[in-house]
C-alpha cells in the first residue's frame, strides 16, 4: 500500500510516524517564532499520543505549560493569550475533552473577531486526537464533526505524515483558530511508547516545506468513480481503490485534508470526469462533512451524475466499546467496498 | 423556599477627598455622569422605539466601574460583560462610538456587528464585550498571562457579577489566575441580584469574596457607590499583580437602578431594599463630597454636566446621521487574512 | 396567511400564541404526571419568554425552580434527577446559552443509556429559545443546527402553536432526551409582555391532544416544487408559496416539526410527485440539516430529481447585529422565492 | 517552576477495632482484597495482550473505596471514574459481570457496550461509570434532588480525584448541592496526581476540602489508607444529609500504587514519596490490624484470600467462554421506546 506522500522538492526523505512528523512541525514552528508555546493537560512528559515529548527539554517550561483539568478555563486563556498577541498550541489528550470547553469555541474563539468588527485576531491550534480506538463512547467522537458547522474556524485532518507536517506548520501560521484532528491510530504511538504502524508512517523531506490548508489531495488517480475519503478512513479507501484496481475499476482517491475550508473544486472536478461519488467518513451518517458535499454536488453538480451519491459512516449511534461492536460500526474495508460496487451497478 | 435576605447598604466612612488630585475626581465625577446621561438617554431612545435591539442598563454602578478603570492605566485591558456601557465608558470608550454601535452604524466601536451586547474598542484597552457570563474571566486570565510572558507590565480586569461566580468558567479562570500568579483582578459588581434571583437563593454563603481563599487568592468585599473606595481597592490590586504578585478578586456592593434589562421593571426587588440603596446613589453622593472640597464649586461642576450632555445629545446626532453598513460587510471579518 | 394548523377533532378551537399554547402544555402534563418539573434561571418570574409565567403560583417552590447560573451543573442534575425518576424540563433563557452545558448533553445525556447497556432511560426536555431576534451573535445560534448530528437525543422546531403544543406534550411523555427549539420571534413575547405577532398565533383545540415525534406535515398542497421549511422559515416560506400560487405556481410546503427523527418519507414522497426540490432553514448552510435531507435525497431519491437541490440557508458567517445586516444574513422571502424560480427555471 | 511538594503521609492514631462487628470488619478486608486480586489479574491479562481496551488501574486506593461503600446503605447510588474497579467492587458489581465487561462480552454489565471506563450496574446502585473528569458530579447531585423530592431517604456519593476539583462542573454541582441541601456526598481520592501532575502544580491552596467552604459546606481532610477512617467520616456525613442537613465533602488522602493508566510506569513521582506512601498499603496495614484482633486468626485470613483468588480466575474463565456481543446489538439501547 501507497499511502505516503513524496515530495515534489529535491530534499531527500526519511519515513516517520505521523506523531514523529508532527514534533518536527512544532518543534521548527517554536524555532522559528518565539510567540508560539504550547499548553495542555500532562504535556511536559509527552502527552498522551507523544506530541509534546522532548519539548519540554527543549523550549522549557514558560513555552510548555501543564494545565490543571479545566478545559474551558484554558481555552479561554489561549484566546486571551491569543488576542494579546502569543500564538498558542493548546494539546488535547483525546479531542473528545474539547467539549468542555465548547462555549468558548464557538460563542468566543470563532466570533470575537467577527462581533468586534476585525479588532481581534485569534491565531490559535487545537491538537486533537480523534476518532475510535477501542475505549468506549465518550472517548470516540469524530470531533471534527462535531465543529464543522461552525462559521470562523478552520479544519484539518491529515492522514499522512507528509500532510500532517506541512498543515501543522501552516497552521501554526494562520491568525484564526485551527482544529488540527489527527486519528487516535495514525499517530503512530501507543500510549507511552512509539509503535508505528503501516498506515502511521511516510516519507517526509528533510526540507522544509509547508502543505496550504484548503487543498486537497487526489491520493490516488482514476477514472470510473471518485472516493472522498479522510483521515483513518483514507487509508481503509485506498486499500479498497488498489484492490479493485486490480480488479479492472478504477477509483479516484480524494483526500480532502481539511474540512474548513472544503477544496470542493477538486471533488466536482473529478465527479465532472467519473460520474460517480461515494463519500467514505467515520462519523455518524447524520450532519456531517459528507452530508455536506454530497448536497453541494447535489446542488452544483448533480448533472453530472450517473448514480446516486453514496456515503459510508457510522450509523446513528455512540460507539460501542466491545471490539466486535466498534468494528461493525466503524466503516471498514468491506463496507467501502460495498458502496463502490453498489455505484458502479447503478 | 426563598427566604430574602435582604441586605441593606452600610455606607463606610470615607477618606476626605482633600488627598486626591483634582484632576482625578473630576474625571471620575466625569465618568460617572457620562456613563449616568448616556444611559439615560439610551433608555429614553429605546422606550420611544427608535433604537434597536436590547439593553442591560448599568445605572447605580457608576462609582464601581470607573473607580476601576481609573485605577488602571491606559494600557490596561478590561474584559467587559452584558452590562457593558458604563465599563466601557469608565475606560475611555468614546460615547460617538459607542452610541453609534448601538444604533447598529458603521461608525460604531464595532462597525455595527456588535451591538450593545459586544461593544469594545481594544484602542482603550476595552475588549470587546462577552455575553456569555463566565466566558470572559478564563480570557481575561489569558491576556495577562500574554503580558506576564512579555513582561509589558500590563494588568488585565475582568469585570462579572455575583451571579457569574456560580459558572464554572469562572472557577477554572481564577484557579489558573492563582496558580500562575497572573496579573489579573476578579472585579465583581455585587447587584445582589442575577436577573431576579436574589443571591442569598444561589449561594449559600454570604459574600462573593469569600470564595477567593479557595484558589489561595486575597479576597475583600468593599462598598462599591463610592468611586474613591474602588479606585484604592483596584489600585492596591493593580500594583501588586504588577509587582508579580499575582492575582486579587475585589467584590464591590452595589445595587441596580433599574431591572435586569430595559423591559424589566424589577418588581421582585423588596421596596425596603430599592429605598436603602437607592439613597446611597452614587452620583449626588459623589457630588455632595466634591463640594465640600473647597477646590470645586457649583458652577464647574454645573459646567461639567452641561457640558456632558451637549456631548450626548452630539453623539445622537452623528449616530443617527451615520450610514448603516454595506451589506457586504456582513461576509467580512469571519476570518483574519 | 393561513399559517395555523386545525384539527381533525371536533373540538372547538381558540387562537393563542405559541407560548399561550406551551404554557398549557407544560400545565397539563405537570397535573397529569407529578414527576415533572421546571427548572431554569429566574423561571419563577415567568422564564425569558414567559413559558413559565403563573407556574410558581399553580405547583409552588418544590416544582418551579430557580437555579443559579450554572448550565453544565443544572443540566447535569436534570440528568440525575432523570436517572432516578423524575422528568425534569430544563428552561432556557435563551438556547445559546447550552453550549455552556455541551459536554453533559454530546457526552453524558445521550450516552449513558446506550454505555450503559439500556440500564438508564434520561427523560429531560430542553425549552431552547433558538435563532437571531436583533441581539448580536452570542443571542443568535440556530441550536437546532449544532446538536443535529448528534445520536441519543431528539429534536423538535415547532412553526404554529397547534404543533408546539401538541409536540411539546408529546416530548414531556418521551423516554428520551428532547430538544425543543422554537424560534424566538414566534414565542409571541416581547420581553416581559405578552405582544403576539401574526406568526405566532393559531387556533389551537380546546380538547386534549398530542402530535407525534417525527411525523412531518404537509403545510400547504401543491404539485410543481416540494419546499421543506422549519420554524421561522416556514412562515416566510409559506408567505412565498402562497404569492407564487397566485402566479400559477403550485408549491408543496412541508414543515418537517422534528429534525431528528426526521420524516424523509414524507419528503421523499412529495419529491417523486414534483421532481423538484427547494429547502429552506435559519441556520449556516454548512453542516445543517437541510445538507443532511439534501444528500438523502441525493442519495436515495436522485433519479426523481429534474433540477438541482437548491439550500436556502445563512451564509457560513455569525450574525451581525445591525439590522440592515441581520436581515442580509438571515434568508428572506425574496431569497426564497429566487430559489424557488431557479429550480423552476431548470 | 514546578516545585514538588512532596506530601508525605502522616498515619493518624487509629481507634481499635474491637468496637466493630466482626462482619463489617470481614466484609471491609474481603472487599479490599477483591479489588486488589481483581486488578492484579486484570493488569496482567492486559500485559498478555489478552484483554482490550486501556484501563485505569485503583491499586493502593482500596481503603477509601471500600470504607466509603460499606459505610452507605444498599440503595445508595455512587458514581465512578475512569478508575472505577475498585468503587464498583466495593459497592457490590459482581467481579463475573465486571471482568466480562472488560472483555467486551454480552455477560458484561453493560453487555461489553461499555468498557472498563463506563461499567456500572444501578441495580447495586452503582451508576455506569462516567470518563469525563468533573461531570458525574452535578448528575450525582441530580440523583440526591430525585431522592430529596421522592423522600427515599437515600443518599447519593460522588467518587472524584483531587485534580477534578478543578473543573468547572464540579464547582456547579458543589454549590447546586448547597444550596438546595441535597443529600450527596462528594468523595475526593486524593492520589496527589493526576496522570502525571502533582496537586501543587494546579492548586494554590494545600486540600481539596478548603474548597467546601466556598460552598457553605462542611469539608473534611482525612487519612484515606485506613478503611475505617473513611467510614466513619462517609457515615456521619451520610447520617446527616439523611437528616436532610445537606451535603458534605470528604477527602481521602491515598496514592496509586502503579501509573495513572496501564502504560505508564509513573516515573515522574520521587523515589521518596513513593516509597513513604508505600509503606502505608492499606491492604497488608488493615491485615496486621485484624490480625490483632482474637476475633481473626490467621487461617481465617488466608482462606479468606484464597476463596477471592478461586472466584476471580473462576470470573476470567466465564468472561473468556462468554459470547461477544450480537453485533446487531451496536443499533440498540440509543433510544428508550
Ligand atoms: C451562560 C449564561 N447563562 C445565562 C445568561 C443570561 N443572563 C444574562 S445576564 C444574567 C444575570 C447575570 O447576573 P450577574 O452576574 O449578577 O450580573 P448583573 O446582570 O447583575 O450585572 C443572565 C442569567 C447568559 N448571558 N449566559
Ligand atoms: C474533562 C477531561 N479532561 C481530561 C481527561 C483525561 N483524564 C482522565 S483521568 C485524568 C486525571 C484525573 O485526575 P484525578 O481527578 O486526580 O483522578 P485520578 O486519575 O488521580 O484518580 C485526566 C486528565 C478527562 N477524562 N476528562
Ligand atoms: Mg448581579
Ligand atoms: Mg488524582
Amino acid at each position: 500500500m501507497q499511502t505516503d506522500k513524496r515530495t515534489s522538492s529535491k530534499s531527500p526523505t526519511r519515513v516517520l510516524t505521523v506523531v514523529q512528523a508532527l514534533r518536527e512541525a512544532v518543534r521548527e514552528e517554536m524555532r522559528r517564532d518565539e510567540r508560539v508555546f504550547v499548553l495542555g493537560e500532562d504535556i511536559r512528559i509527552g502527552g498522551s499520543f507523544l506530541f509534546t515529548l522532548g519539548l519540554l527539554d527543549e523550549y522549557g517550561p514558560e513555552r510548555v505549560l501543564n494545565t490543571p483539568i479545566s478545559e474551558a478555563g484554558f481555552v479561554g486563556l489561549a484566546i486571551g493569550a491569543a488576542i494579546q498577541g502569543l500564538r498558542p498550541i493548546i494539546d488535547f489528550q483525546y479531542g473528545d475533552f474539547i467539549f468542555t470547553a465548547f462555549d468558548q469555541i464557538i460563542q468566543q474563539c470563532t466570533k470575537l473577531r467577527y462581533m468586534s468588527g476585525g479588532q481581534v485576531s485569534i491565531p490559535l491550534v487545537f491538537q486533537l486526537p480523534t476518532g475510535a480506538s477501542g475505549r468506549g463512547a465518550q472517548h470516540a467522537n469524530s470531533v471534527e464533526t462535531v465543529f464543522f458547522g461552525l462559521p470562523g474556524l478552520k479544519i484539518v485532518t491529515p492522514a499522512t505524515p507528509y500532510d500532517a507536517k506541512g498543515l501543522f506548520k501552516s497552521a501554526v501560521r494562520d491568525d484564526n483558530p485551527v482544529l488540527f484532528c489527527v486519528h487516535k491510530h495514525l499517530y503512530g504511538s501507543k500510549g507511552r511508547q512509539l509503535a508505528a504502524s503501516s498506515i502511521s508512517r511516510g516519507h517526509v523531506p528533510d526540507d522544509e516545506y509547508l502543505v496550504p490548508l484548503g487543498k486537497g489531495d487526489i491520493k490516488k488517480r482514476g477514472s470510473d468513480i471518485t472516493v472522498v475519503a479522510n483521515g483513518l478512513m483514507l487509508h481503509r479507501s485506498l486499500n479498497v481503490a488498489e484492490a479493485l484496481e486490480s480488479e479492472g475499476l478504477s477509483a479516484e482517491v480524494i483526500d480532502p485534508r481539511c474540512l474548513v475550508p472544503f477544496d470542493a473544486d477538486l471533488v466536482i472536478d473529478s465527479v465532472i470526469k467519473t460520474s460517480r461519488l461515494v463519500i467514505v467518513e467515520e462519523g455518524n451518517e447524520r450532519g456531517g462533512w459528507g452530508a455536506q458535499l454530497a448536497a453541494e454536488i447535489a446542488g452544483a453538480a448533480i448533472g453530472y451524475l450517473d448514480a446516486p451519491i453514496l456515503r459510508v459512516a457510522s450509523p446513528n449511534v455512540p460507539i460501542p466499546f466491545s471490539p466486535v461492536l466498534e468494528n461493525a460500526v466503524i466503516p471498514d474495508e468491506s463496507r467501502i467496498r460495498n458502496a463502490i460496487l453498489e455505484v458502479m451497478d447503478h | 423556599m426563598q427566604v430574602l435576605n435582604m441586605r441593606l447598604p452600610e455606607i463606610p466612612d470615607v477618606a476626605p477627598l482633600a488627598d486626591y488630585d483634582a484632576g482625578l475626581l473630576t474625571e471620575t465625577y466625569r465618568r460617572m455622569v457620562l456613563i449616568r446621561q448616556f444611559e439615560m438617554k439610551v433608555n429614553e431612545l429605546f422606550l420611544q422605539g427608535i433604537m434597536p435591539g436590547t439593553i442591560h442598563l448599568s445605572l447605580g454602578q457608576e462609582a464601581s466601574v470607573v473607580g476601576a478603570c481609573l485605577a488602571l492605566e491606559a494600557d490596561d485591558v478590561i474584559t467587559l460583560t452584558h452590562r457593558g456601557h458604563g465599563q466601557a465608558l469608565a475606560k475611555g470608550l468614546s460615547a460617538d462610538a459607542l452610541m453609534a454601535e448601538l444604533f447598529g452604524k458603521e461608525t460604531g466601536c464595532c462597525q455595527g456587528k456588535g451591538g450593545s451586547l459586544h461593544i469594545g474598542d481594544m484602542s482603550v484597552g476595552a475588549l470587546p464585550a462577552i455575553a456569555i457570563v463566565g466566558a470572559s474571566s478564563p480570557i481575561a486570565a489569558g491576556m495577562a498571562f500574554a503580558f506576564k510572558r512579555q513582561e509589558t507590565g500590563q494588568v488585565a480586569l475582568n469585570f462579572f457579577g455575583e451571579g457569574t461566580a456560580n459558572k464554572g468558567d469562572w472557577h477554572e479562570a481564577l484557579n489558573l489566575a492563582a496558580i500562575w500568579n497572573l496579573p489579573v483582578i476578579f472585579l465583581c459588581e455585587n447587584n445582589l441580584y442575577g436577573v431576579s434571583t436574589h443571591i442569598t437563593e444561589v449561594m449559600a454563603i454570604e459574600y462573593v469574596a469569600e470564595r477567593a481563599s479557595a484558589y489561595g487568592m486575597p479576597g475583600r468585599t468593599i462598598y462599591g457607590n463610592d468611586p474613591i473606595i474602588v479606585y484604592e481597592a483596584v489600585r492596591t490590586a493593580a500594583n501588586r499583580a504588577r509587582a508579580g504578585a499575582g492575582p486579587a478578586l475585589i467584590e464591590c456592593l452595589t445595587y441596580r437602578r433599574g431591572g435586569h434589562k430595559r423591559d424589566d421593571p424589577g418588581a421582585y426587588r423588596p421596596q425596603e431594599e430599592v429605598e436603602a440603596w437607592f439613597k446611597t446613589d452614587p452620583i449626588p453622593a459623589f457630588r455632595d463630597r466634591l463640594l465640600q472640597d473647597p477646590r470645586f464649586s457649583t458652577s464647574v461642576i454645573e459646567d461639567l454636566e452641561a457640558s456632558v450632555k451637549t456631548a450626548i445629545d452630539a453623539s445622537v446626532d452623528l449616530a443617527q446621521a451615520s450610514d448603516t453598513p454595506a451589506v457586504a460587510s456582513a461576509l467580512e471579518h469571519v476570518y483574519a487574512d
